[in-house]
């Protein structure tokens, strides 16, 4: 950060770009459904430009949002192009606000309901719940998977089972295939080599609907003993599957 | 059994549990019907309304549980135990739309708010305040969001009947629209 | 401080601590003398000893703790509440069975996994992640299991259908068992 940051102390933060409007709004009285767009244009403008001289992160959509406002601003500068259309009478008299002043509006009713839980936080937070005991009686608050989302990997497991042919299944020969045997041979995958396993070639071998199911169980209970663990790079990415570090004798009880 | 009774197995239940406890449930363990559960639940909430008492019963989260009245904060604050820090604004307006529109996306939230908030829904989501509920059926069948029983505990809310009546903003919007600027503030 | 506030504020610090408090830290928080701090909690444990009352005060570890009465155990036990100890791979098996078959009888677990379930289920019944679901119309009108809602949230799913549906489970396991039959040494 540059040393110009000194300067910050005195800029108040928003949320955004719909929060910066409504400071300018809220600030100068202005009606919300009758913006002087010009005006208002300019004092956002120069908010960004002080956020960039002073070098600091800025959000892309603040940007956007000046673009948005630069074009608004030149459209109530045109004469309405639509009595050559003809078009409809209706769509003639379209502020080109409009749309903007909808997304205030909404903004506006949900920082209300969000001002409202504030509140209804500090008050509940003036009260305190009883701490379990040490002795037995605590609640675990089994996170059950770091990084992946539980439902994102049913959604890939659902994957696998419909990736199974049907053909398949009826020449198998059921092997019996336990849960404990499947966690032992997921970690000896993982311990042998690569220590990192695709979501997918965990279930490479199965064969039948069961034999996936009894992977996924053992794939489930090694992350909640904290034997592995998941990771997703960017969403709807491959999941992998990493030995957990020092996780081995955690789940013991 | 006896109603003294019944309200000594009441008191250790809601002491012990670590969440509310439905009169239902409760019912359920005392093997007492669900009617004389709660009439003795509002004699017992009375009692505690004594100033001699220092706890209080109440109701959220569809059950009931006990909690150390308000009035006394100051002194529990001495005690200083462990508490999640309050939660910052990104994460209440994120919080507010997922609780008044659910099941939402978060393109939806993004939306509303005018800026990306990934940073306050994983705040959320690690927080167990709400929690994916299935995709929805658009392109790219992107999450749905809503709250969870853990919001209303923290919220201190009964149900989500118990927000603020979203038909109010509703009314104000509209009373908006039709652009009757003046008493607003 | 008057006694009576001062007995609410022990009582509020008993109950959201979770440690013993000695009556020093008691006397420093409320800042009364610890004499006066030992009268009131004596008061105090008096009271609880009324059998409508459901806690008591224990000294324990060089303070003062609340507990459930011990005579209320049997009540407080019906809570259940959630243990940190893992399931045996017995019981997870047991309960896999139970999850992608149900209702399901324990001959029929049995049967799957070669060997006799009577300790998984116990266990899966008293943690509550399984329950009876009436009797199946055979021989011996055995119990049939069913998953419960604590069996979704102690793996944290949102409902059955967040597992494979049933249906292909069903059939799967209908072919299964046709070919189990046929090729069993």
């Amino acid at each position: 950060m540059s040393e110009n940051s000194a300067y910050t102390v005195s800029l108040p933060v928003f949320e955004g770009p719909l929060d910066l409007l409504l400071h300018l709004i809220d600030e100068q009285e202005l009606d919300i459904y009758d913006i002087p767009i010009a005006q208002i244009t300019e004092q956002y403008l120069a908010y960004v430009r002080t956020l960039r001289e002073l070098d600091l992160e800025m959000a892309g959509e603040f940007l956007v949002m000046a673009a948005t406002l630069m074009e608004i601003k030149a459209r109530m500068l045109l004469p309405s192009p639509s009595a050559e259309d003809g078009a409809g009478e209706e769509a003639e008299d379209a502020d080109p606000r409009e749309e903007l002043v909808r997304r205030l509006v909404e903004y506006r009713r949900f920082k209300a309901l969000a001002q409202r839980l504030h509140d209804l936080e500090r008050q509940h937070m003036l009260t305190y719940p009883r701490v379990p005991q040490a002795d037995g009686e605590q609640v675990s608050d089994w996170v059950p998977v770091e990084g992946v989302s539980l439902l994102q990997l049913v959604c890939a497991f659902r994957k696998v089972l419909e990736s199974i042919e049907d053909e398949h299944v009826a020449e198998v020969i059921r092997e019996k295939v336990t849960v404990t045997q499947r966690m032992r041979q997921i970690e000896y995958l993982l311990d042998r080599g690569e220590g990192c396993l695709t979501f997918v070639r965990l279930f490479r071998g199965d064969r039948t609907r069961l034999e996936v199911v009894i992977t996924f169980l053992a794939l489930l209970e090694l992350i909640r003993l904290g034997r592995v663990r998941c990771e997703q790079k960017r969403a709807f990415g491959e999941i992998r599957i990493f030995r957990a570090r020092g996780g081995d004798s955690h789940g013991e009880g | 059994m006896r109603v003294r009774q019944l309200r000594a197995v009441l008191e250790a239940l809601l002491f012990s549990s670590g969440e509310p406890l439905s009169a239902e449930r409760l019912a359920e363990i005392t093997r007492v019907d669900v009617e004389q559960v709660r009439r003795v639940l509002m004699e017992y909430a009375e009692e505690l309304a004594d100033d001699a008492r220092g706890i209080l019963l109440v109701e959220v989260a569809g059950g009931y549980a006990l909690r150390t009245k308000p009035s006394l904060a100051e002194y529990v604050g001495r005690l200083e135990l462990p508490r999640v820090a309050p939660l910052s604004n990104a994460a209440l307006e994120t919080l507010a739309i997922i609780a008044y529109k659910q099941p939402v996306t978060r393109a939806e939230i993004e939306e509303i708010r005018g800026v990306r908030c990934d940073a306050a829904l994983a705040t959320l989501l690690a927080r167990r305040l709400v929690r994916e509920a299935g995709r929805k059926d658009a392109p790219g069948r992107p999450f749905l969001y809503v709250t969870t029983r853990q919001f209303l505990e923290y919220f201190g809310l009964r149900d989500l009947a118990d927000l603020p009546p979203p038909e109010e903003f509703e009314a104000a919007a509209a009373r908006d629209q039709v652009g009757t600027g003046e008493e607003r503030e």
